[in-house]
């Protein structure tokens, strides 16, 4: 095998553990910020090659993202420009995966590990369920789990079996893992620099759909978001609609149509689906009083539940109709001939808003 | 005390890629209509995997991963089987599903997306093609499971990457056939790629047969591209597996002359010059030569042959086409036996839908 | 090893996929329905006992299931009733177990599997969710996974880490899936019966914290329960109170003491998880206006969301105050010393109780 | 074509059950201190194996997994490995977690239902011990791959049962060590059984070492029993995979002389015959009468090293008791770095809920 494990580029770790949000002003030179157009997965690389270069503590591995750079290429040139050691391609186990991460993690690397589509992490979930969400605890803090997790998700690209399914609500529901959900260029690489940053566990679902849609121009500046906040996208005093991912663009073609009709939506970017940051959704619907959610999962047991439930819970005085859910039905995700059928349409958002407006 | 266990591993070829015999033939090549058999299957999977690529590189298909020089060991893996046996095959033996039943136009349907590609059109309990790697092996185990306490004489045979071998699955079902005495036949198609990956790059392990000694089973290698030995070393485990209980892993060595899938690009990672060489071993032409030698075969034969593939596979394609759509309600209808009431609504709500979406286009 | 396959037992396997939930009238006189005082595990030994005599298809895998019996003896002297060759210890491994029971399935046994606990099902995980779940729907209905995946779940027996997790939320999420829970040996024995009947995969969790809590007198008549309907367990006016597993006897106990102070609970047991049967729910929230839910699972994502999300959608407008939730903490299971701390009790579901009835 | 690869597994035991020389004794064997160690550290361990027994049984601790008769293992396990070492052991590796650090309190504390026992009160990079079976395996090949990658010159060691070679990250984790060389050493306490599921039900394999052909690394059977085979063949392996970054699996056939756990009762499951027969084989006796032999050790100082066990036990017993309790919203406060704004609600409801707890009593 050809991977060289040579000691010259030993990484520093002395800070491996320790809470690092900002970005390192003094990275040698080697970078300057630009402004890239660019889209979502080149985003990603871009955020990749950024911290790679700022922290050598920073790994990536996976299947194919050495040599190949991904099959999306969202790791591409890493292994070129860092070098075999940091960008590992790994034998073909997601639970392998998994545990060498934890692993790595454990000994002050920073792990960024890819599972080529989400619909092949269910091997690794014993690894990320019961032990990278439950380092940190189980140790009472001495050891920890900095690793990220990047997995494509999500359906509408006509891909075969098991390459299109939405499971986030499996992930949000174990405490100890954050799960981030970038829907644009520019989110894709604040949150992805703050996922590796962040001193614990992130699961970071990457919607293929919108891998190579509108580019953006992202600022290479090595600015992290934060990794708790909704991202209001745009305000409107009617409606609040929230959605994350893929789907966001969908809301955004609703909200443009119905501002037409002189209704204006308020449009929230969950993008932090775990721990949720209800406070924004909450203040919104306090405005609004009428919410509707959007998300491709299937409907029962989705995060939708989880934020309508919350509605019912602190807002229920707010609600001036009931809160409705547009989602994937309770079914297998159909292959590829039937998606469309089966992902929520701008069509159904836009009737769904329309009932809870008319409600009485 | 010092004491020593001894485990080895063999490898087997008769035919060298020039079609040359290494070794005495097996008794059961003097049975002409199996060796043309195996060539006619070989060169109509061939023929059907370019159908297939060309389907999808023209829009008609989708995702589709090609078994371009693979052929010898799924052709010989459908025809050594017992129609009653068991197939749990992975993404890269449609033509032991097709000798077994699966038509073409089925094959298509799965990988142009639509669900009845799995089904068969037959009351086979045949496993349905698996796309997360490895997790068919352990089912496998399982029908072998199955099989035994019935008390049934038929076996089961199932197949896997090389990649598939470095998955816990793979020694999980290993190991059970072993300590279960399971009647079952683990075939490696060792194309020496998972996607990009070398098998250098998955294990240390020189052969991958050895795997076996980890689950105290029998394990062989075998030229994958040598016809002969590929169907010599099937039925016997096969044999041995339904007369014995015995398991078998059998490690057949091939290669990937395609890329992985239509979705991949292997230049980006593989040298030519490799696939260049490998190009040489192959077995439709090796496998030509040898009964052109022993007078089995001859161009008019091999003009018939091609024009006959062609019929069926263009047969196979407009089957395809003409198929009429799933109702929308498929997608839940199957869930499971009987719908569940609380999914009514949802079922409601497709028809809805797709009626809107007939009306209105794609709404997407 | 010492399993015989005898092929003198071999099952009869023609309606292997047909529905079949009425107790066949002539087992040849082998069982006489009786009345037996049993606590929960006993009961689900019992339905074992009777479908593995009524049904040669039935056999029963696991870790430690055979010559142990169970590490709780559910299945205790099964195996010398029937045979090794239909009820098998396994090697150890889960994803194995997951594999082979679905292989068992599909050719027309009906494997009733036990994973040791529910802290340890993660390894199945991706047999059960890719494949279980959908072996039906991927072969448009030409085979089928009629199995059962028996699991103890949930905390308070002072157990080490790992198990005493609640995490049927994930189970239910998962389309393909039935996810049954009992409350009681009464429901135990009908609902494991209807469980193995069922043509479809489905979960049964087994609530080990009251294994051995208070007997009931069980009928032995091959009488299966419904596999998608609520359990009204005692009518009321003032409050809806929805719960499931071991914590619907912390609720009886809170509705007894509501009941004297002159306040009356509608307790459900949702006993069928998934499919949820809200119908039940909706009827009685749309008398009583009032509603909280209990659940040891963390409260995010967990399946009161889903229930108080439906409510929101379907009955604003019944809603006199808001839908509280008494739940697990979003952390990890404590272990022993702490678990208390972490489990919802009596107290907070009376407190949450008197809130919603306090509400405006 | 025919070919052949052939392996070997070699078994190693120099100390017979009654203590007698099998072979030469190693050149380490003239350190005396050491073997002491190893002496004083099983004496040691089977003592604070017993107490912690009695603990359970007392009700002042939960159920407790003893390593009755597994002693040998751990204990050189421990001492065989460097401080910088990495060890990622599994339930019935205390005595090698106590040689590195982990006091006895703390082993108490894990037990009783306290995360503080998985602190271990140093900063040491060890993993905690591993409930689910073999999880452990893949995040030490992942501490192996970050030691080599930091260039650091510490290896990794560590452990499993029997039973944990049936599950796939076993395999996964051998398979993984192999491709990338890395510095790890894998030991198995193959004491025979999982729970109540003997050997010979979980492989058909005749050792669990030949496991490690598979992933074409060394693999090497040893006396588990026998302290000076263990340490020779831990501490080669260690030797090795620092020097030379290349792995290797040791099953050391030992015995569970005890029930699984104290939740457990093995005479279900186990005979007594079976049972009785392996007290010849325990290692602490052996290793006694080896020392007499050799003149190191006389009764007197088994009556002093008897009783500093004692002295240490109840003192850490006594630390454990006297241990205060964990603020209660410890159960939240180390679940992140720092605590998501979201869940500041939950913790003071933890707070509140822990008040109402101390002053209603056990509201349950
Ligand atoms: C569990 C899982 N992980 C990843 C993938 C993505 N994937 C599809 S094929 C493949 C490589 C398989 O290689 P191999 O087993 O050698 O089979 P081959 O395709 O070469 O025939 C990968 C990684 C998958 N399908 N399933
Ligand atoms: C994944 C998983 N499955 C099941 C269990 C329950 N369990 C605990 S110990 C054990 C047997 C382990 O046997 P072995 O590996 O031989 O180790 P030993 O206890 O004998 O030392 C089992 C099945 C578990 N802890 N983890
Ligand atoms: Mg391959
Ligand atoms: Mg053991």
């Amino acid at each position: 095998m050809n991977m060289s494990f040579s000691t010259s580029d030993s990484p520093s770790t002395d800070d491996a553990v320790e809470p690092d949000k900002s970005p390192s002003p003094d990275i040698g030179g080697k970078i300057e910020a630009e402004n890239k157009e660019c889209v979502l997965v080149e985003a990603i690389n871009m955020a990749l090659h950024y911290e790679m270069a700022r922290d050598d503590s920073v790994v990536v591995l996976g299947e194919d993202v050495a040599t190949n750079g991904g099959v999306f290429r969202a790791t591409l040139d890493l292994k070129q420009t860092f070098g075999a050691a940091r960008v590992l391609d790994t034998p073909l186990a997601e639970g392998l995966i998994g545990g060498i991460s934890i692993g790595m993690a454990t000994q002050g690397l920073k792990p960024v590990t890819e599972i080529q589509f989400m619909g092949f992490m269910f091997a690794a979930l014993e690894q990320l369920m019961c032990h990278a969400a439950r380092m940190r605890n189980r140790t009472r803090g001495r050891l920890a789990c900095p690793m990220v997790v990047r997995m494509p998700f999500g359906g509408g690209i006509h891909a075969p079996e098991h390459h299109s399914e939405s499971t986030e609500a499996l992930l949000a529901h174990t405490p100890g893992l954050r799960v981030v959900i970038p829907s644009s260029p520019i989110r894709a690489y604040g949150l992805l620099l703050a996922a590796i940053r962040d001193p614990d566990p992130v699961i970071f679902l990457e919607p293929k759909r919108i891998y190579r849609a509108q580019a953006q121009r992202v600022c290479n500046d090595g600015e992290a978001l934060p990794l708790d906040t909704c991202f209001t996208l745009r305000e409107g005093e009617d409606i609040t609609l929230v959605s994350w991912g893929a789907l966001i663009s969908e809301c955004s073609q609703v909200a443009d149509q119905m501002l037409e009709r002189g209704i204006a939506v308020e449009l929230i970017d969950v993008a932090t689906v775990s721990p949720l940051d209800m406070a924004t959704i909450l203040e919104s619907v306090a405005k609004t009083g009428r919410c509707v959610i959007a998300h491709e999962a299937p409907k029962t047991g989705g995060i939708g539940g989880e934020i309508a439930a919350q509605l019912a819970e602190h807002a229920l005085l707010d609600l001036k109709a009931p809160v409705l859910r547009v989602a994937g039905y309770d079914t297998v995700m159909p292959y590829a001939k039937k998606e469309a059928l089966y992902l929520p349409s701008a069509a159904q958002i836009s009737n769904a808003i329309q009932q809870v407006l008319n409600f009485a | 005390m010092r004491g020593r266990q001894q485990f080895s591993i063999h490898f087997l070829q008769y035919l060298d890629p020039e079609g040359n015999l290494d070794l005495p033939l097996p008794e059961w090549t003097t049975d002409g209509p199996l060796l043309l058999s195996i060539y006619q299957n070989m060169v109509l999977a061939r023929l059907l995997d370019q159908k297939a690529v060309a389907l999808q590189r023209t829009g008609q298909m989708g995702t589709y991963p090609s078994i371009l020089g693979q052929e010898a060991i799924s052709v010989c893996t459908g025809l050594a089987m017992a129609k009653n046996d068991v197939l749990v095959p992975y993404y890269r033996d449609a033509p032991a599903q097709m000798i077994r039943g699966m038509s073409a136009a089925e094959l298509f349907m799965y990988w142009g997306g639509d669900e009845r590609g799995g089904n068969l059109n037959t009351a086979s309990l045949d496993l349905p093609i698996c796309v997360p790697i490895a997790t068919q092996l352990t089912q496998a185990a399982g029908v072998a499971t199955a099989l035994k306490i019935k008390g049934e004489d038929s076996v089961v045979v199932t197949s896997c990457g090389d990649g598939a071998t470095s998955k816990g699955d793979f020694m999980e079902a290993l190991n059970l056939a072993g300590v279960w005495d399971l009647p079952i036949v683990f075939v490696i198609n060792n194309n020496r790629w998972a996607i990009s990956v070398p098998l250098a790059q998955q294990t240390r392990a020189p052969t991958l047969a050895q795997k076996a000694i980890a689950a105290g089973i029998e394990g062989i290698q075998v030229d994958g591209n040598d016809p002969i030995a590929v169907y010599e070393v099937i039925s016997k485990a096969i044999e041995r597996a339904r007369e014995h209980k015995t398991p078998t892993l059998i490690e057949a060595l091939s290669y990937r002359l395609s890329d992985h899938t239509t979705a991949d690009d292997a230049s980006r990672y593989r040298d030519a010059d490799e696939l260049k060489a490998h190009w040489q071993e192959e077995p439709i032409h090796r496998f030509q030569q040898f009964l052109h030698q022993q007078g089995l075969w001859d161009r008019e034969q091999e003009k018939a042959l091609q024009s006959h593939c062609q019929q069926t596979i263009d047969q196979a394609v407009e089957q395809y086409l003409a198929a009429e759509e799933e109702p929308a309600t498929a997608i839940i209808d199957y869930l499971h036996a009987f719908l569940p009431y609380s999914l009514e609504s949802q079922r409601s709500a497709i028809q809805h839908k797709d009626a809107s979406v007939n009306t209105e286009g794609e709404s997407r």
